[in-house]
């Protein structure tokens, strides 16, 4: 009898496996590939209190064994995410997840009220979008605004908070100190990683942002390497993600220290990719004759 | 219509001019539910590149379950493409995006556009569309490619950038010089051409559809990679913004800011 | 006429073309594979007041699109150093650049010290490798330590010195102006990013050290954004380098602001990397009809 | 003798046992130079696995410009290779370290000891050098390889762990059941067969050379990533530390800690 489920904060997911914010819409485009009640949470695209456009194109643009991307946080606010996208997860049977965006702690208090009475089991405050010219990562970078817009969130939320961190620090564990301060119930990382490629025969940025956040398999170390650290310093739980695009890539994630880990831009060239790492991981442990995924939270030190 | 993800056998691979490659597959579910102006999602094989190349379905055979692609040589994957030989096996996804409105041209004088690698999806759309088709291909130079397969469906003409085949110039030089008449426009190539349309068409309130571009990343609406400009608010999106990979590739001129 | 050559601090350098320290021994290595006489310079290993052992094995393991490394500066110390490897660099119609190391201000300065007599062109002060638990990066996290160890090497050295910059740090521009408040003359980054890889099979780190330096084209995003970054900051000539394997990545690095440009780990997967950069860029800058490379350096901005 | 990188073409490929596969290539510029003990990198073509896969030498056909490897599949980039087809062509850079002292073994009784992957090296080893030679192969089961290519070298022994094949054990056991005797050893395997091996020679005064493995990067002694610890100092690193791509992969095992 192999137990998978895991312990978020009080809420129970199935399984350890959801996608990462951004990569997924709210669900509905990847449910033609994938059957979300096989998901231990889904996790929606960043909303805001208001609409946002996002930044001009080209948003994205490929790089070794990963991606550039500057969408900007493109939304189409609370109103018709409450309307539209929230009853369609209800649908299934997997925990919702809904990554809140803000340029000020005011949005950010919004938007958490707002989801206060709606039927979603955890928020997770976005402090580390790298593409956005005010809020995201300028709320990531200081530990003093983490642990004060992670209060403020905190304080406002009747859903248990994930805080997602920006790998883009010094010392990870600084920040993850510090939304712990602040009250935070989970942490999430990495973000992804600011970078930027240019046109040599255009002689022009790749992204119309000029810089961009890197992800997929190329950021991988990184990824694992921060949640380590953070599983060191912290008490809470980690979702860990940044490149996953394998169960082997899952199960390094929860060896380091993160109870639950998130598919990104696998999805985008591998559109099962989610429900392929659910199904790797029960095998890993099939073969291993391991009974509960909790043993293999930090196992490796 | 469900979009799927399948490993599709290479049927014939050939060079039809200079950095333009012609591809069939053999799949089994996607070439039944496509459309012409669809795309679909080409995997390389190369772990150092992941995301998908969007390539637009340029023939479809739905008995034989068959699709034909015809696609520019832009990098190192699209070389890898270009490499692959008959029995090869290779990644695809779709199919993608809405295809062009076939019966909005039903009974109308259509003239079909298509501007360097926007040509190829304009073969299959011009097949389907029934009655009168003008054809304009705009080449940048001699190197034309698909110039038969056109000529067998109506009337072709072709306008290159240096002037060595037909009209000098681009495809509006051709419809005006040639003084081609019509009352709806489906078109597929560059932005600067696409501009030129739509003006052109606007000008004569003739019904114009467009297919567009953009860098993309899951090719499904998800990522909102590859938006364009919509002029009003986008019922999905709420802001004036619209996926081409799913919204379109093919809109309305007047639905999009170019 | 094609002018390739190009100004750091007064030393000129044939061509903008050098490698990145620790992936070329001291040239010894690779001269069977390139003519040393074709690169700009050649950048020597790390070298210490005494040996290093560095740190037990693996030292290595690959990653997606890169690897990491921790090695921990091993090397045969100063004296051995300038007895065998400099007379042997000295055959060549090179610049001779030297890595320096330690562990403590005064390991930095009696290297330096100790090199001012030596028919050395430029000295690279290595503040940032992540692989050794004393010095190294310690130095090149902090702003303040950063200019401090800048202006003693540069009170003790004969030579233009180069600070080389940890890409681990929240903002790489404080650091570099730090450098450059310290009297750098030039300065270099990349280091590598500090990762970790676990062998979920046998649930071990792959590198005995725990932790190493991610390189590669997987990283490449992350460099040319910060050498853009560092270029719009200080005055000073960069020497960009993080994942170059061709001379389009070169030339990424070189319109981001970089004067010159290190071929890293592609020397491990490709030995006449470093002389194939060369040639691509000369072809370039023909293709293009440039005449002089300077006006590419920064020209995107 | 110079090391090259060349593009060489894959002369035959087959599977030798779980998990093991035999490559002959053909190569220009490094089959005339290699001698036993040595190693060649491979290059795989995926992108995203950069660092070369250091592979030792089976059999080296000088005249024939041929080298053969056997090599077992333990990842993806082995794996790679094993699919490879005959006429393919693979990047390999070569011959690589020292190679064993075949001198060393002249008139003397030897003992070529090979465990596992350690066993191809120990082939063209066994066929250069003149002599007395007893061989002792060792294996995890019943899957083994090469048996006949050494059988027609010398007497040869076997051990396997699960007792399918010759002796229950290890080599040692073997040597010690059957009461091999000999006066130098020649050996390459893991590294607790080689602990055992370089203990047994101490306790009689053996002469014993011993090939190493470790992580690679470079594997032409410039990254020092792949170090064993030296008894003393060692005269290029200038601590206990030596390169075993460059100063080895073949040591005296005194020279050596493991």
């Amino acid at each position: 009898m192999i137990n998978m489920k895991v312990n978020l904060a009080g809420v129970e997911l199935k399984n350890p496996v959801m996608e990462a914010s951004g990569t997924f819409g709210s669900g509905a485009e990847y449910s033609e590939f994938v059957d979300l009640n096989q998901l231990g949470a889904v996790v929606t695209k960043g909303v805001a209190s208001i609409p946002w456009p996002g930044n001009p194109t080209p948003r994205i643009t490929e790089t070794w064994g990963g991606m550039l991307n500057a969408i900007g946080l493109q939304n189409p606010g609370i109103d018709v995410f409450v309307k539209r996208d929230i009853p369609f997860l209800k649908q299934f049977d997997t925990k919702i997840i809904v990554n809140v965006c803000g340029r000020t702690e005011e949005d950010y208090i919004q938007v958490v009220e707002r989801l206060g009475d709606e039927p979603v089991d955890l928020l997770e405050i976005n402090i580390s979008c790298p593409n956005v010219k005010e809020g995201g990562i300028a709320f990531g970078q200081d530990p003093k605004a983490v642990e004060a817009i992670t209060r403020a969130c905190k304080s406002h939320a009747k859903q248990p908070i994930i805080m997602k961190l920006s790998p883009n620090v010094t010392d990870i564990t600084v920040m993850a100190k510090a939304a712990e301060a602040g009250g935070a119930d989970v942490i999430s990382l990495i973000n992804t990683i600011t970078g930027m490629k240019i046109d040599v025969d255009r002689r022009t940025f790749a992204l119309a942002n000029k810089t961009g956040g890197l992800s997929g398999p190329a950021i991988k170390p990184v990824a694992v390497r921060m949640v380590y650290q953070v599983a060191q310093a912290v008490r809470l739980p980690i979702i860990g993600m940044g490149g996953i695009q394998s169960s082997e890539d899952a199960l390094e994630f929860i060896l380091a220290g993160a109870s639950a880990v998130a598919v990104g831009t696998a999805n985008f060239y591998n559109p099962y990719a989610t429900t392929e790492v659910v199904k790797g991981i029960f095998q890993y442990m099939e073969k291993n004759q391991m009974e509960d995924i909790g043993s293999l939270v930090g196992a490796v030190r | 219509m469900a979009k799927v993800k399948e490993t599709a056998a290479i049927l014939s691979q050939e060079q039809l001019a200079k950095g333009i490659y012609s591809m069939w597959i053999h799949t089994e579910a996607i070439a039944s539910q496509a459309v012409p102006g669809q795309f679909i999602n080409i995997y390389t094989r190369d772990g150092a590149k992941l995301l998908p190349r969007p390539i637009s379905l340029c023939e479809i055979d739905e008995e034989g379950k068959k699709l034909r692609i015809v696609y520019r040589v832009a990098g190192e994957g699209t070389r890898e493409f270009s490499r692959c030989k008959a029995g090869e096996m290779v990644d695809i996804l779709g199919p993608l995006g809405n295809g062009f409105p076939l019966e909005e041209g039903a009974g109308k004088k259509v003239l079909l556009i298509g501007g360097g690698i926007g040509i190829p999806p304009m073969l299959e759309t011009a097949r389907r569309l029934e009655g009168d088709k003008t054809i304009i291909l705009g080449y940048r130079d001699s190197q034309t490619f698909l110039q038969e397969e056109f000529q067998a469906l109506g009337t072709v003409f072709t306008a290159t950038e240096d002037g060595s085949i037909g009209v000098e110039g681009n495809v509006l030089d051709a419809i005006r010089q040639e003084n081609i008449q019509g009352e709806i426009i489906f078109a597929c190539g560059p932005i600067p051409m696409l501009r030129g349309v739509k003006e052109y068409a606007a000008e004569r309130n003739m019904g114009c559809l467009l297919s567009l571009e953009e860098r993309m990343a899951c090719g499904i609406g998800a990522c909102l990679a590859c938006v364009c400009q919509s002029r009003g608010i986008d019922s999905h999106s709420q802001v004036k913004n619209k996926r081409i990979c799913k919204d379109g590739p093919v809109f309305w001129a007047e639905e999009v800011e170019l």
